[in-house]
């Protein structure tokens, strides 16, 4: 793995970068494997880095049926924050943005990231008293929330114009989230794929996993994929929005549907928001990137749904709900949009878990799972190594179904 | 945004409307066990092509009816039409 | 230019919802001299009375206010007898007229309802979404009758001044 | 007089009677009306007019339409802001415009200091550095350089966007020669048509040819059609309207740009038709050499446009680079006009060049390649090399390119269609169609006109007779012939070196070196090409790169264009401004508001008015003078207390329910049992959905037999609604059960309090309202103050309660009395504030504070509400499976918070020993009870009930606050008061 740094990218200068080599290696394909993660997005990818790393398993091959790090991990908002409700989420997403803060050193790769804070719009009263609820709560995980009034929220936020007291919604308070950040997205995914490749582990686009395979005593032992069949005692599906359609292959239901949800981005214009704010009582949020494009989300689709566009009316309420907060936005450009997959289980929180099958472990109901990819590798790695829950995580896993003890955290925060 | 064809409007604009999810099994007696109820309760089915589910005609007649919809193309059939 | 079109908040009317099936239904009515409207969607219209056709088993009766307390006696919507249900609502709705050569470009601005006649006849009445919300919409001479649930009656009466004046 | 050094003698459909001052960067200029700005700067001879967005290296304008990638300007003044491209932007009177990224002026541009550096910034060059010590210290500069124009601004205040929607037969995309055939012979079908085209004025690249239909200028051909279409009432034709983004069910999603209505600034089509004809044309697409971006360079459809639309040939000497045949009209146009031309670089063999070569007396560098362009801040001259490798520079000062024509499939691919890759056309062209629509013309790879109008003839007449319409009899026009179309594709000229500076996305500066090292370091498929190195994000979403790019990495790895594919094509097509999608959704319109007959008058006593759920907007507290808001609250709970006060209930849901099964179904909503329910009374009940949580709460009354009036709250009338219908119509089919809403039907003012029988006795009512004849939980009906009313003995405060509704049409003359004659019994108003004080007082619950998606009624200590026998009741399964775990339950329980005199935060966690840990209860209502003159407070606590008299402790964030622990009612818990 060649060494990034301001020297190198110097030196290769010289030779015009004719000398840099491939982030990632593109082995045959072997016939076993020690573990085998279906899926290389983000949370595949930091898995797979973390089995090598943290547990010593590089006999790991990452199955993609499209091209590394193309699904959600490609087609989110970029929000990292760990502002949850419950006792049960909130140490998993401290987890996940404490990774996430020395990633970029970890990995030699420059993933951007910024912490720049998320401020919460509140606009009624049980929504103040929801986010109050969360500050302490956080607080005492450590994840901190601070309090701020309506003229320090529109000196921090002077674009944010709307929202004042004769609006229909008028703004009566804010609350700072400071952990919060943004990063380079599709950096995650290299920077992750090229230590992981580094480390030995194996990453194999293209390459389609059919169904899952088991042996004679229903344990797993394999998939079987459109270049043959990969054996393995231990698989791990991480294809957020399509988990079921794998999982289904070995008989295998999960309390999860998939759904579409969607992002687009204005016109890329002169630094205007250097904070991520977030609307939750209108149900929009929004930031800038480093390009100048502001990159705004809003609610999901109500209805099951694979596709990766945009549902117009889900697409317009959010447009609307801006422009209440930004209403000079009006003028602003739409320049692109687009969606991802996900699945949402039953309760709305992540599954991070062991199934009924042995040898076969899911990572899915990732809602808003770009910020848990750190985290979300780390543990799953650490149930796949171990074959035991890591403590941050032991909330998700299957078994909480089994009494429907659900750890709701819907409407907590419309930033995902 | 799709048209859907309520039973009772005809063809109406998606706004109209609420989608309710998937058509559920029928609501399990009293005498299954815990694990069947709990699988009733939560595991939808989430298929990659024909879904048959439930809208709700909210802003128009107010009828509930069922159609197939599918996850990908979200073209629409009647549920007793053929989902190949 | 602007829109070419009248926008005026009704007076209240006499309003009746009915429920029930449709013999039943056609044989409560017959007191009142209104027969059942034969296609989904479509209003039976006389003496400045409307009778709608809203949904499956389901009406919706309009008659001037002057009307209301001969309606009450007549339909007497507390007796559960008949089996069929009706119930008084006439401080239910908050009703609107729009008219004028744009009628039909305010209605396509207020509603995603296709009026195209072939769609929506002469006599089409039907329940639709109006500026977001439910809302009534009944073609009326010159243009269409529009009624909405009444608490959201000041909000419809800003969005109308609002498309039609272009003020903020 | 206009002095335009660049503007032809004659020509052009300017109206040169016209002149037009315009600002550009600072400077004075001058154009005609019907220019564009892109137009009217090349008639000045302002060629430099941008710099790149990475390098900031010189740039000037490229194209002629949507497609430019190079000159974006920000307005100034009236309509501030945006990137927008000089080549869209209309010249009126008075515009300001100035260059987006450089500064002072493109001329001299302080951050072309990059252009030093370039070797340094290679594509992804950011991932390798600014990681020490963090990128946080280098983020600010960059966020600065990066981004173009600043926000726009946005003051038209008297006009407003508006959405609407359309609903026909045909859509036409596309008012070119194609377009306008469809539209027209749709029309005559009698189909309800409507045509949008993103040019102000129609004909496509009509407007820049020199063919004839039926023998008259093509220009006139056009504008017949359009005069017949505009008579046709059933057709709707949009100039100046992008139809940007392609939806489900063949919707469309079009912005107007300048609608005839004076008071709309913008309008949003949503046009749905029942066919889509595609004729969006093609797009001219770039040559990759080094310095393709030089300014000087331009597509070659570009220039016959600025000399034909607007009588400008933006250069002295002109040289032709193309690699297939159309550029070659260009030639003749300029010979014709008598301009210099310095020749043509066709890479073709001099075999493969046709009959478009015929009549031209210019050089004609066949089977050659332009190697590089060459200049400072403008083309001087350009390097030939000829196929035996040698080289020769000729100088020019104007560079027409063509790298051949793609269709614009854009809204195609929008609608799902799938592409096929044409070897003929070296690009990507429609194929299978997934919606009802159909591609014509050069938007189906027809590029040449005859062959155009007779494919779109056959297309549309074939889709209208599918479409059960009649198409007239209707013959092809005779076009003129034009030279068959062809192309051999290059994707890059030959013997580039490493650091040329041969542009692929000219718009964020990605280079053919780019390309090269993103497939080196791995990023071998073009989704990883573009997300690598940018290529095609830009706001031009590389309209005439991205076939290059594709064509590159195809090269690179051995591959064919089809099998490397295309990026994915997103919706818009162009940007549109936000506010179009919006329209007349903002300001107070953009959430629904619901209003009582009361709420003017609680506006007009000064009320603090809150968003009370379900869009009800209610008064919080009404403020006193020289106290605050606490003191206010303190009033009203004395009141309520001591006297009298009075609460507007009307959108507290309500529902008629009735029909053979109507007892039936109300024991399956609720947990609790209503069989024995006599009529004329009503009980507290509490429904529950699947997954066994409290969804509501209410009183139902029965009015007679199978006929119930249930009340929810004002939150959950729409969610108890919609669960009620589910029921009834999916898994009670057979029950006869008619549900109407009547929240609107039924206004309510509550009068409560000691003195509350005094005040309906005073109001004067027609029937025995002692306790006796009229007990808690009745309904009577009764005229009160000569009114008919419903009056029901609830009580929501733990006083004496009287709801008296009537039909909203006498609720404010209602309300009034009840505050004149209460006056002398003490009676206020009383707000939400107020009901949440005397609710905590006597621990009833609510719906977002003890009710929290988690709680189930024997955690809230309402064990009797769960029916022994009813088991079938919706979520009493769910509910007894959780409880079954025998995991520890949050319950609920009062605190006596010890903070002397302040109030605890609502939702606060307690913790074990207030340790920093994880929580075991949080506190769920806190207020000053005016009864008790303590701060009291609800809770839910891990194993409450059995710790009441426990301390424990309440953690907010630094703050430990002690409190004890009690039962979950701190006034009057026998009730007697409110059955008194």
């Amino acid at each position: 793995m060649s060494r990034f740094s301001a020297f190198s990218l110097a030196w290769n200068a010289l030779s015009h970068h004719q000398k840099w080599t491939r982030y990632w290696q593109n082995p045959p394909l072997a016939k076993k494997y020690d573990v085998l993660i279906i899926g290389a997005g983000g949370h595949g990818l930091a898995c797979a880095y973390y089995l090598a790393k943290n547990h010593g398993i590089s006999s790991v091959a990452v199955l993609e049926k499209g091209w590394l790090g193309g699904g959600n991990i490609a087609r989110n908002t970029v929000t990292i924050r760990s502002n949850y409700l419950r006792d049960e989420s909130i140490p998993f997403f401290v987890k996940s943005v404490s990774l996430f803060e020395g990633l970029a050193k970890e990995l030699n790769f420059n993933l951007m990231y910024s912490k720049r804070s998320m401020i919460d719009v509140i606009q009624t009263y049980p929504k103040m008293r929801e986010i109050r609820r969360r500050m302490m709560n956080g607080y005492l995980h450590g994840s901190s929330y601070t309090p701020i009034d309506v003229g320090e929220l529109r000196r921090r936020v002077p674009a944010l114009t709307g929202g004042g007291p004769d609006s229909r919604l008028p703004i009566i308070g804010a609350m700072v989230h400071e952990e919060a950040a943004v990063c380079r997205h599709d950096g995650v995914a290299w920077g992750y794929a090229r230590s992981a490749s580094a480390r030995g582990v194996e990453i194999h686009q293209q390459t389609e996993v059919k169904s899952l395979l088991r042996d004679k005593d229903g344990q797993i032992k394999g998939v079987e994929t459109n270049r043959g069949t990969v054996l393995a005692d231990k698989v791990a599906v991480v294809v957020s929005g399509h988990t079921t359609t794998i999982t289904e292959t070995a008989g295998l239901s999960l309390p999860v549907k998939s759904f579409n949800l969607a992002a687009f981005v204005s016109e890329p214009v002169k630094p205007l928001i250097d904070v991520i704010v977030n609307c939750p009582d209108l149900g929009v949020y929004l930031n800038q990137s480093d390009k100048g494009e502001l990159v705004i989300g809003g609610a999901p689709d109500a209805g099951q749904s694979f596709r990766r566009d945009m549902k117009q009316s889900v697409f317009e309420d959010a447009v609307v709900t801006m422009l209440e907060l930004f209403p000079a936005f009006r003028r602003l450009k739409l320049l692109r949009q687009w969606g991802g997959v996900l699945d949402i289980a039953h309760d709305a929180s992540p599954i991070i878990s062991a199934t009924d099958i042995s040898g076969l472990f899911v990572s899915c109901g990732w809602w808003g799972g770009f910020k848990a990819v750190p985290a979300g590798g780390y543990t799953l790695a650490h149930l796949i190594a171990t074959g035991q829950p890591h403590q941050a995580a032991a909330p998700f896993t299957l078994d909480r179904f089994h009494h429907l003890d659900f750890i709701v955290e819907s409407g907590t925060t419309t930033a995902r | 945004m799709l048209t859907l064809p309520c039973p009772f409007c005809g063809q109406r604009d998606e706004t109209e409307f609420l989608n309710t999810g998937p058509t559920k099994p029928a609501r399990p007696s009293s005498d299954v066990t815990d694990s069947e109820w709990i699988n009733w309760l939560t595991v939808p089915v989430n298929p990659v092509g024909y879904v048959e589910e439930k809208w709700w005609h909210v802003k128009g007649c107010g009828k509930y009816f069922t159609i197939k919809r599918h996850t990908v193309t979200h073209q629409i059939k009647m549920p007793d039409e053929d989902s190949a | 230019m602007g829109y070419q079109a009248t926008i005026k908040k009704q007076a209240m009317w006499a309003i009746f919802d009915i429920k029930g099936d449709v013999r039943v239904v056609a044989k409560r009515i017959a007191d009142v001299g209104l027969s059942l409207p034969l296609s989904p969607n479509t209003a039976h219209s006389k003496k400045g009375q409307h009778l709608c056709w809203i949904g499956k088993n389901h009406w919706l009766l309009l008659a001037p206010v002057e009307m209301e307390d001969q309606l009450l006696k007549r339909l007497q919507p507390q007796n559960l007898a008949f089996d069929c249900r009706i119930v008084h609502v006439s401080d239910a709705y908050t009703l609107f007229t729009v008219t004028g050569d744009h009628a039909d470009d305010i209605l396509a601005i207020a509603s995603p309802l296709n009026t195209r006649q072939k769609n929506f006849p002469n006599d089409g009445a039907t329940f639709t979404e109006f500026f977001g919300i439910r809302g009534l919409v009944l073609r009326w001479p010159g243009g269409y009758l529009t009624a909405v649930e009444r608490s959201y009656g000041d909000m419809i009466t800003v969005y109308f001044d609002k498309i039609t004046t272009g003020m903020r | 007089m206009t002095h335009n050094p660049f503007r032809q003698k004659t020509g052009g459909r300017i109206d040169r009677n016209s002149c037009v001052e315009f600002e550009f960067n600072g400077k004075r200029y001058s154009g005609y009306k019907g220019d564009t700005l892109a137009s009217a700067l090349l008639a000045n001879g302002v060629f430099l007019n941008a710099r790149s967005f990475k390098y900031h290296r010189p740039r000037g304008i490229m194209g002629a339409s949507v497609e430019e990638p190079s000159c974006l300007v920000e307005l100034l003044g009236a309509d501030a802001g945006g990137n927008h491209a000089a080549t869209t932007v209309q010249l009126r009177q008075g515009l300001k415009a100035k260059s987006v990224n450089c500064w002072p002026s493109p001329n001299f541009d302080l951050m072309s200091i990059n252009q030093l550096f370039t070797r340094l910034l290679p594509a992804g060059f950011y991932y390798k550095t600014f990681m020490w010590p963090n990128w946080h210290l280098f983020e600010p500069s960059i966020r600065r350089a990066a981004g173009l124009a600043a926000a726009p601004g946005d003051q038209i205040p008297y006009q407003h966007f508006e959405t609407r929607y359309w609903h026909g037969d045909v859509l036409v995309v596309g008012a070119g020669s194609s377009g306008l055939l469809a539209a027209l012979i749709a029309s005559r079908s009698g189909a309800r048509v409507m045509i949008v085209d993103d040019h102000p004025h129609p004909g496509g690249c009509l407007r820049s040819s020199q063919s004839k239909i039926d023998g008259r200028p093509v220009i006139e051909w056009a504008e017949a059609v359009c005069a017949e279409l505009d008579a046709n009432p059933e057709v709707t034709r949009l100039q100046d309207a992008t139809a940007w983004g392609y939806r489900e069910d063949n919707l469309l999603m079009v912005t107007e740009r300048s609608p005839a209505e004076t008071h709309v600034f913008q309008r949003g089509w949503k046009a749905r038709a029942g066919r889509v004809i595609l004729a969006t044309g093609a797009i001219e697409r770039n040559l990759v050499f080094a310095n393709n971006d030089l300014p000087g360079v331009m597509l070659a459809s570009a220039v016959q446009i600025y000399y034909h639309e607007f009588g400008v040939i933006p250069g002295r000497q002109a040289m032709i680079f193309t690699n297939n045949s159309s550029a070659y009209s260009l030639a003749h146009d300029l010979q014709a006009a008598g301009k210099m031309i310095a020749g043509i670089i066709d890479s073709r063999s001099f075999e493969e060049i046709g009959a478009e070569k015929d009549g031209l007396e210019i050089p004609l560098y066949a089977a050659n390649q332009l190697k590089a362009a060459h200049g400072g801040k403008h083309l001087r001259a350009v390097s030939i090399r000829a196929a035996d490798g040698s080289i020769k520079r000729v100088d020019c000062d104007l560079l027409a390119v063509s790298g051949g024509w793609n269709p614009a499939v854009h809204l195609f691919s929008q609608a799902r269609g799938t592409l096929a890759y044409d070897d003929a056309l070296a690009s990507f062209v429609p194929d299978k169609a997934m919606q009802r629509l159909a591609c014509v013309g050069a938007a189906a790879g027809k590029m040449n006109l005859a062959l155009a109008m007779a494919n779109t003839l056959s297309t549309v007449t074939t889709c209208l007779s599918e479409d059960n319409f009649k198409p007239p009899a209707f013959s092809l026009p005779s076009c003129t012939t034009s030279p068959d179309y062809h192309l051999q594709p290059l994707w890059h000229v030959d013997g580039m070196k490493p650091g040329d500076k041969a542009f692929v996305d000219i718009q964020n500066d990605v280079t053919l070196d780019d390309i090269g090292l993103a497939m080196r370091e791995g990023f071998d498929t073009v989704e990883h090409v573009k997300r690598y190195t940018t290529a095609g994000m830009g706001i031009d979403q590389g309209k005439i790169g991205n076939i290059n790019v594709i064509g590159n990495i195809a090269m690179a790895c051995n591959k064919r264009p089809d099998e490397i594919g295309t990026t994915t094509f997103r919706s818009p097509f162009t940007p549109v401004d936000f506010g179009s999608i919006a329209g007349q959704r903002n300001g107070a319109t953009v959430l629904p508001f619901r209003h009582t007959p009361i709420t003017q008058w609680n506006k007009d006593q000064g009320a603090v008015m809150y968003e009370a759920g379900a869009r009800w907007q209610r008064p919080g507290y009404f403020p006193i003078v020289g106290g605050n808001m606490q003191d206010a609250i303190n009033a009203e709970a004395e009141a309520v207390r001591y006297a009298v006060g009075v609460y507007d209930g009307s959108p507290l849901g309500k529902f008629d329910i009735s029909g053979r099964d109507a007892a039936a179904f109300i024991d399956l909503l609720y947990t609790n049992d209503f069989a024995d329910l006599e009529i004329g009374m009503g009980r507290y009940g509490i429904m529950l959905s699947d997954d066994g949580m409290i969804l509501d709460d209410g009183v139902t009354f029965k009015l007679a037999e199978n006929h119930y009036l249930m009340s929810t709250s004002t939150g959950f009338a729409d969610v108890v609604f919609r669960h009620m219908e589910y029921l009834l119509q999916i898994e009670c089919e057979s029950w006869q059960v008619w549900i109407t809403p009547v929240t609107s039907q039924w206004c309510n003012a509550t009068i409560c309090g000691p003195k509350a029988r005094d005040v309906l006795e005073a109001l004067g009512v027609s029937i025995d309202i002692g306790n006796d004849a009229f007990p808690f939980m009745a309904m009577r009906e009764a005229i009160v103050a000569g009114t008919p009313a419903r009056i029901c003995r609830v009580s929501f405060t733990g006083e004496v309660s009287f709801e008296i509704n009537v039909w909203p049409r006498h609720a404010e003359a209602m309300w009034r009395r009840i505050m004149e004659i209460g006056a002398p019994f003490g009676i206020v108003p009383v707000g939400s504030e107020t009901s949440h004080v005397l609710r905590v007082e006597k621990g009833f619950l609510s719906l977002g504070h003890e009710v929290d998606e988690t709680a189930d009624p024997y955690d809230l200590g309402m064990d009797w509400i769960m029916s022994r026998t009813k088991t079938h009741a919706i979520g009493r399964r769910s509910v007894d499976i959780r409880r079954s775990s025998g995991k520890p339950r949050r319950e609920l329980v009062g605190l006596i918070p010890k903070t002397g005199g302040e109030l605890v935060p609502e939702g606060a966690p307690v913790t074990p020993n207030g340790d920093r840990a994880a929580s075991e209860g949080f506190v769920s209502a806190c207020v000053w009870s005016v009864v008790n003159k303590q701060i009291i407070a609800l809770g839910l606590l891990t194993n409450g009930r059995a710790r009441i008299g426990e301390t424990i402790s309440i953690r907010d964030r630094e703050r430990v606050i002690e409190a004890v622990v009690t039962k979950p009612c701190f006034y009057d818990p026998k009730g007697k008061r409110l059955r008194g």
